[in-house]
């Protein structure tokens, strides 16, 4: 199955093991990731602050490009990513005024064909691919599965799985043979945007969603959110210096969890990568010790 | 052709019918024919001159008709739909009347037109008629069609007109409705005309002058147009036999768009459907309601 | 018949019909008179039960008769004293309109309209500029005399 | 030749000071076929009704027009005064010569002429109307009625109390309804079942009242005093002759545990089974679906599973081979009395309209309930017998939050209608709970108080300051489960402060909807309703208890959320209602209403597809010999309500209305 | 209670003192009229409780038309548009999208009210898409602290970043970045004081 791909500003820094570990796992589940030639940054969490218009037009011009690139749907991992790319299209069909502006910016010829997915959408159509593939069994591990804010809302926007009480994830965990655990915070907002701005936010919402997971018994906490993913790892320190829950809790991309269990080296998949020593899960798998460095050079 | 034939003798010799109600050639070209006879099935025709809509013969005013017992009637897929609304109005039944649906490739503007089907004598109708075999038929006989070669269609006409102002059309139709003598031909040999005492000839109170004048033809016409919104079959019958050449379908067609576009109703040979007129949305437009 | 009316300046005034059912418009056109609402004195009110019964002869008559314009008014939807009456006549005079207005009798000579038994101002406006209206399109004479 | 008296009203300086009254008399008395015409000062004063009938006896007329005010004013009036005078009430017609002309202009010369052209018409139009004779139509003078909640047993008793005989049907096995579950009521609490029980016991002894439990209403045929109702009575498998209701029956029933209806499923019931103790009738139902032996069939089992109630019934009544049986009950009036159903939070929703709360777990989290459970809980015949314990552990909850508004007043979940009695009964909640918990805190969540009602306010002021039940404005946005409480995130508006509270019970006031399949009971009465369900009435105010198809009449909460002394009021009324339609042999009905000229008739049966009240019935015409010549259109006259939409499409105009023929209609534009 | 002119007060650019509800209507085409306070967003808001005005306070005082004390209020500035309250506002609102109105007529009107580093880390991240067409992070962290003046914060971080090849040291600019500026400027010509 062919489908565009927009990786989105993070997946090429902060993020690259999201951007790495979706990879490998496509190639393997026989997901062609065509990519938007060109693409813009969205103007994610700053652009809609500011400009409404401009955060519809900047999305929009990646749209377009996959139309011309006659892509009839286009994949954002990164769930802001996601959003925004949704609102836009959403913006174009349902707000007149909004839409004629944008049109006359970006130019005619664009008629919002292309689909917006987030990789839940995409790995949730492929469970049945990922149960075929899956090598090392993760039975026994207890997932907490983390939608964050932008994922499956607004509901009219993303138009995927419940609002309230999504399942997507968790079928896509219990897929890799993984249990996922039932909690309470999987919606909450991690604080997204804040990490540079008021990471004191951060770090008491990152806090509270920690807790949370650990209470319900959860070993690692899966996301699929560049942002979710930086506030609870890397900002993940300070959150257990404030104490109250215990020892550090590793944070996976939904993607590299899936690449675990389809038996990808962990190194591919960017494990060594993260803030928060991920050793503990390869432990449990009996998969090596990633040795990044020398690795990388060699 | 033979199919047809065949398929007649077999009706009638196991008295499924007493008559088939079909085409055969005359000297003034192809018309209507009863047969009840078995060898007279050789009679039986169906060609591009076949004009008529055999349907009108149903109409229970026809009470010599209905006296000749169960009939087989043939139907190009406008008639089948003139069928389709007698059932509807309960003017007949389904099980009262066998249906030999024909496959149709047009036919000509006049019977009498001997010649080959062609552009310059093919019923503008046929031109854009869409529906070339009848849905509503017990029996259906002849090969596919092609749709006629032609052009003009008349909805390029209507636009002509609509283009005018409210005085030139005003003038236009006074001009076209004056020749009109109020023979009610048009009436006469419509299929879904079949009151038992039409409008036209309502004294107490004359609501439609019975002379042929301006007033009485335009109201005839326009209330002929209207009885007939979401019913006219578009057969063409009216405008063939108005001996004053009024391009009746015009008015016809005018309405039938109406109705197309304001409540997308399209007449069809299924009789369940419901009229236009007769049911509503509780949405209907309503642009033109202050 | 009165030809139309022309009184004082010798200026054009149209004659004109209204047909509005009993419930809503007829009701509301009295309501205009207990609130001493002035309005144009062009037009004659002809009251029926419901814009249902309504006939579109009525309108061709009434043209026929001299008439230069004509209102037909009832009750909003959803308000029909009879539950379904101006439905049905929403879709009849739709047609009729657009079929007349084909053949080139200006529809702007027919108001058609929902005043309700509480709108005695919507009625006076109703009246008003349907009778400006008429009055700018001038005497309508679509027959030639026989 | 007629002859036509014209009669003009000055209506004191009214008409007289911008219309030459005279002169419009004189014009018209000019006019073919009137022999009289006058003017007068106040034509509707004795004298002046003293002129029109002495000019009729005198002048011998067959035609009267009056030419005053608007007839929605004196239409009555002066036909009276006709009829007085002998001449046929529906000759004589009215020109509006003063709402529509001299109160409308000022112009005296313009009026004038308007004045003139008005009365032509109606003149014109006079020579044309026929005499018609006031329609008297029978009526079978027994009701039905519809439900036996509270609403319908106030209905039946009312009715039958007034001498008339009454058929009184409930789907359900027991009639009670929703108000039989109640523990107390508001504002007074006195116990509900107290008040309803003996209700009941009259219901099934009055000797006027036939009841028909566990029935319903299969069709609906006629009209206004004649109607004719099919009724499905659902088969028990216990024969009512012969059961005494002793309840051997449920005793030795081996599956005794389905969650049970009237307990909200918080108590069991056995699968053959009395709804509650005090039902009536006192006569059990097996639940085919919880039956062994019906179960078994189901699967085909041919042996006998079980028939232990069967083996232990004294009086043979268990017959496992019942079937539904149908009935059929001439009534001349019908009383819609269907009550109303609680909305689900759940996901799944029996209409696209609506949505669940899936921020509030969509009902999978233990110990959130709802109101009709809580009462459950709070009375002394309930499962926990009055003690206020949690679902799901029998604790007794310490913390308990009401939340208001839950579905109603929340267009995003399908419905912006409040629902009425909430207010009050989660106040009536705090304060049960206050009593029977003292040590318990009960915090409520609101977004208005709506208490108008007698006593109401004062209740509601009870519960926060004497049972100081904390209460918070704002909604809750979302709970879950929190070890074994719920953690609740609310807000108080009022301080601006998120509140969140560890709650041991939630309790959830939702929305009033219209009871399931009301729509297809609405189809079969031609009752109108809207998007939610709850049936029309006919006017908001001034007919609050009929609708728009005569002599069917609503009462409860099937027309709109009600509390009980609403919905006993509204059934009084639809008893009196009743009853007055009882209180003659014939039914009088003004005889304007279509009737078709079979001679010209099609039978398109236009007329049959446009007519609102589904009047127009298809009639065979035979010849002698009996042969059918053509199926024509009849008008049925105690249905048609005369508004003439057939007429208007008949293409021939072989229906005419009467009072609007076409000659009349026709003479008037004529006079233009 | 009128909306009081601040801009004459405060000397800052030209406002009209229009009506700052009807601004935000014209910009969102939703009326706030349709809130009826009931609080439901605040509730589930998760800044709320470092908001000095809460959700359904801010929308009410639009409703009151307080121009000024909107404007001012740092609490739009901390709206993390979750999309919570609008997913589960009971009456079809949509406050996200309001306060983003809101951030966006602040910024054109009342430059001087926005957060130092809240509208520092806004214009760098836009400033990047300008220049760059995307964002480069280690270009965003620099110069949000040069706006800020929060210099010291993370940098402890930025070693291990770059170890694990987080950040990007050479921004690399993408080749329709002419297309983005014209996106840009026009955008900017749309949003003149309605």
């Amino acid at each position: 199955m062919k489908i565009g791909y927009f990786p989105g500003c993070s997946l090429h820094a902060t993020a690259r093991e999201f951007d790495e570990s979706l990879r490998a796992v496509a190639a393997v589940l026989d997901i062609d990731l065509e990519e938007v030639r060109d693409w813009a940054c969205c103007g994610a969490s700053s652009a809609h602050a500011t400009s409404h218009v401009l955060s519809v037009a900047l999305p929009t011009r990646t749209l377009a490009l996959a139309e011309k690139q006659k892509l009839d749907r286009v994949l954002a991992p990164c769930a802001a990513c996601y959003n925004r790319l949704a609102t836009a299209r959403y913006a174009l069909n349902h707000d007149k005024k909004t839409a004629a502006q944008v049109q006359s910016i970006v130019g005619d010829g664009f008629n919002n064909s292309v689909g917006v997915v987030s990789i839940a959408q995409l790995l949730s159509e492929a469970t049945a691919e990922i149960r075929r593939q899956a090598k090392v069994p993760l039975s026994g591990w207890k997932v907490a599965c983390y939608y964050g804010c932008l994922l499956v809302r607004p509901p009219e926007v993303c138009g995927f799985d419940d609002a309230e009480v999504p399942s997507s994830l968790e079928s896509i965990v219990s897929a890799t043979g993984a249990t996922p655990v039932k909690w309470d915070m999987s919606l909450e907002c991690c604080g997204g945007g804040f990490s540079l701005s008021r990471t004191a936010s951060v770090v008491r919402l990152g806090r509270l969603i920690l807790q949370s997971a650990k209470n319900a018994g959860a070993q690692v906490i899966v996301v699929a959110c560049p942002m979710c993913h930086s506030n609870l790892d890397f900002r993940q320190k300070a959150m257990l210096e404030r104490g109250g829950f215990g020892d550090a809790m590793p944070i996976l991309f939904l993607s590299q969890l899936v690449g675990l269990s389809i038996g990808l080296d962990p190194i591919r998949l960017g494990l060594h990568r993260h803030f928060v020593s991920t050793q503990p899960l390869l432990d449990r798998i009996g998969a090596a010790k990633p040795q990044p460095e020398h690795r990388e050079q060699a | 052709m033979q199919e047809l034939r065949e398929l007649a003798r077999k009706l009638l010799q196991e008295k499924q019918v007493s008559a088939i109600l079909g085409y055969e050639h005359g000297r003034l070209g192809t018309r209507p024919a009863f047969v009840t006879d078995v060898a007279d099935c050789e009679r039986l025709v169906f060609d591009h001159r076949c004009v008529h809509n055999l349907a009108a013969y149903l109409s229970p005013r026809r009470t010599h008709i209905a006296a000749l017992g169960r009939l087989a009637v043939v139907v190009k897929s406008c008639d089948a739909r003139a069928v389709a609304g007698l059932i509807r109005e309960s003017q007949i039944k389904r099980e009262d009347v066998v249906l030999i649906g024909v496959r149709c490739g047009g036919v000509v503007r006049d019977a009498a037109d001997a010649r080959p089907l062609s552009a310059d004598n093919v019923a503008p109708r046929c031109v854009a008629c869409e529906k070339r075999e009848p849905t509503l038929a017990d029996h259906l006989v002849g090969e596919p069609k092609p749709a006629p070669a032609g052009s003009g269609s008349r909805d390029a006409r209507l636009s002509e007109i609509e283009a005018m102002s409210a005085g030139e059309r005003l003038a236009l139709w006074m001009q076209l409705l004056a020749p009109c003598t109020r023979c009610h031909a048009c009436r006469q040999v419509c299929p879904m005309c079949f009151c038992e005492r039409c409008i036209a000839e309502k004294t107490q109170p004359t609501w439609i002058e019975t002379s042929p004048h301006a007033r009485g033809n335009l109201a005839w016409h326009l209330t002929r147009a209207l009885h007939l919104a979401g019913r006219c079959v578009d057969c063409g019958e009216c405008e063939r036999a108005c001996p004053a050449q009024i391009p009746l379908g015009l008015l016809n067609r005018k309405v039938a768009r109406v109705v197309a576009d304001r409540y997308g109703y399209i007449v069809a040979d299924d009789p369940s459907t419901p009229t236009p007129i007769g049911t509503y949305q509780l949405d209907d437009a309503q642009e033109f309601i202050q | 018949m009165s030809a139309p009316v022309t009184v004082g300046n010798g200026a054009f005034e149209p004659s004109i019909v209204a047909f509005v059912c009993n419930w809503c418009t007829y009701t509301g056109a009295d309501l205009a008179g207990t609130s001493r609402i002035l309005m144009a004195d062009n037009v004659r009110v002809i009251r029926l039960p419901c814009t249902g019964r309504i006939d579109t002869l009525f309108i061709l008559k009434a043209f026929e008769r001299g008439a230069d314009g004509v209102i037909v008014s009832g009750c909003h939807p959803a308000d029909c004293h009879y539950t379904a009456g101006n439905y049905h006549a929403r879709r009849r005079f739709a047609i009729f309109r657009e079929l007349m207005n084909f053949v080139g009798i200006d529809p702007r000579r027919v108001t058609f309209s929902w005043v309700s038994a509480s709108e005695g101002g919507k009625w006076a406006e109703v009246v008003n500029s349907t009778t400006e209206q008429v009055r700018q399109l001038g005497p309508f004479a679509t027959y030639p005399e026989a | 030749m007629s002859r036509v008296g014209v009669f003009i009203c000055h209506c004191g300086e009214n008409i007289g000071r911008t219309v030459d009254c005279s002169r419009v008399a004189q014009a018209l008395g000019e006019l073919p076929g009137v022999v009289h015409s006058v003017d007068y000062k106040y034509m509707c004063s004795d004298p002046g009704q003293a002129l029109i009938k002495q000019a009729i006896q005198e002048k011998g007329l067959d035609g009267v027009v009056v030419g005053a005010c608007s007839p929605h004013m004196h239409e009555k009036t002066f036909r009276k005064a006709a009829a007085g005078a002998g001449l046929n009430p529906f000759l004589c017609e009215m020109a509006n010569l003063r709402e529509h002309c001299s109160w409308i202009h000022e112009d005296r010369e313009k009026a004038t002429r308007k004045a003139v052209d008005l009365g032509r018409f109606i003149v014109e139009k006079i020579k044309f109307n026929r005499p018609l004779s006031t329609i008297f139509i029978p009526v079978e003078r027994r009701a039905l009625v519809i439900g036996g909640g509270i609403a319908g047993i106030q209905a039946a008793l009312d009715i039958a109390d007034g001498g008339r005989e009454v058929i009184l049907i409930e789907k359900e096995p027991s009639i009670g309804g929703h108000m039989s579950q109640l523990s107390e009521t508001f504002p007074t609490l006195d116990c509900s079942q107290c008040i309803l029980t003996p209700r009941m016991v009259e219901v099934a002894q009055h000797p006027h009242i036939k009841l028909l439990a566990y029935s319903e209403v299969e069709s609906v045929d006629g009209y206004i005093g004649n109607f004719q109702v099919k009724i499905r009575r659902k088969a028990r498998y216990v024969d009512e002759t012969k059961c005494n209701g002793c309840g051997e029956c449920q005793k030795e029933c081996p599956n005794k545990k389905i969650p049970g209806e009237f307990d909200q499923g918080l108590g069991m019931r056995t699968a053959i089974y009395v709804p509650f103790p005090q039902a009536v009738p006192n006569i059990p139902v097996i639940d085919r679906a919880n039956c062994a032996l019906f179960r078994g069939r189901a699967k085909g089992v041919k042996k006998v599973v079980c028939s232990k109630c069967a083996e232990v019934c004294g009086r043979k009544a268990i017959d496992f081979d019942q079937q539904d049986t149908f009935v059929t009950e001439n009534v001349g009036a019908i009383v819609v009395a269907t009550g109303y159903q609680l909305y689900s939070i759940g996901k799944e929703q029996d209409s696209d309209s609506l949505r669940g709360y899936g921020e509030y777990g969509y009902g999978a989290i233990p110990d959130v309930i709802d109101g009709l459970q809580f009462e459950r809980l709070a009375s002394a015949s309930g499962p926990t017998g009055g003690k206020i314990l949690r679902p799901s552990d029998g604790k007794e909850p310490k913390t308990v939050v009401f939340l208001q508004c839950i579905g109603s007043r929340d267009p995003a979940k399908g419905i912006e209608y409040c629902s009425k009695i909430c207010c009050m009964y989660v106040a009536k909640h705090t304060m049960l709970f206050h009593h029977k918990v003292h040590d318990g805190k009960a915090v409520v969540f609101y977004m208005d108080i709506r208490a108008g009602g007698k006593g109401y306010d004062e209740f509601v002021r009870r519960a926060i300051e004497e049972s100081h039940a904390l209460y918070l404005r704002g909604r809750v946005s979302r709970m879950y489960r929190n070890g074994d409480t719920i953690r609740v995130h609310g807000i108080d508006t009022l301080s601006g402060e998120p509140v969140v509270i560890d709650a041991d019970m939630v309790v959830l006031a939702t929305a009033m909807r219209a009871q399931p399949g009301i729509a297809a009971l609405a189809q079969k009465l031609s009752v109108s309703y809207d998007q939610h369900g709850f049936l029309n009435e006919a006017h908001p105010k001034l007919r609050p208890v009929e609708t728009n198809t005569a002599g069917v009449f609503v009462a409860g909460a099937c027309q709109a959320p009600r509390d009980i002394p609403d919905s006993v009021a509204m059934a009084s009324a639809t008893a009196s209602k009743v009853l007055g339609l009882f209180s003659k042999e014939l039914l009088e009905r003004e005889p304007l209403i279509a009737c078709v000229d079979r001679l010209t008739c099609a039978g398109c049966f236009h007329c049959e597809r446009v007519c609102p009240y589904g009047a127009v019935e298809r009639k065979s015409l035979m010849d002698g010999k009996g042969r059918l010549i053509k199926i024509v259109a009849e008008v049925n006259q105690g249905v048609c309500q005369g508004c003439g939409t057939c007429q208007a499409t008949c293409p021939s105009k072989s229906v005419e209305l009467e009072g609007f023929r076409d000659e009349q209609i026709y003479a008037a534009v004529n006079a233009l | 209670m009128s909306a009081d002119s601040s801009a004459a007060r405060t000397g800052g650019p030209a406002v009209p003192s229009a009506s700052l509800l009807s601004q935000v209507r014209n910009a969102t085409g939703l009326d706030p009229a349709r809130c009826y306070q009931c609080g439901k967003c605040s509730a589930g808001c998760p800044m709320a409780a470092e908001m000095a005005l809460k959700t359904h306070e801010i929308i009410r005082l639009l409703q009151l038309d307080l121009r000024d004390r909107l404007l001012a209020a740092e609490s739009i500035w901390l709206c993390l548009t979750c999309e919570t309250c609008t997913t589960r506002c009971p009456n079809g609102f949509d406050p996200a999208v309001v306060i983003d109105a809101l951030r966006e007529i602040t910024l054109r009107e009342r430059p001087d009210r926005v957060p130092r580093n809240i509208g520092a880390f806004h214009s760098a991240f836009l400033r990047q898409i300008r220049t760059h067409g995307r964002v480069f992070e280690f270009g965003l962290v620099a110069s949000y602290k040069l706006r800020s003046g929060a210099l010291l914060a993370d940098v402890g971080a930025m070693p291990a970043m770059l170890a694990r090849r987080k950040l990007a040291l050479v921004p690399r600019r993408i080749e329709g970045i002419g297309e983005v500026r014209r996106i840009f400027d026009e955008c900017a010509k749309t949003e003149e004081p309605r």
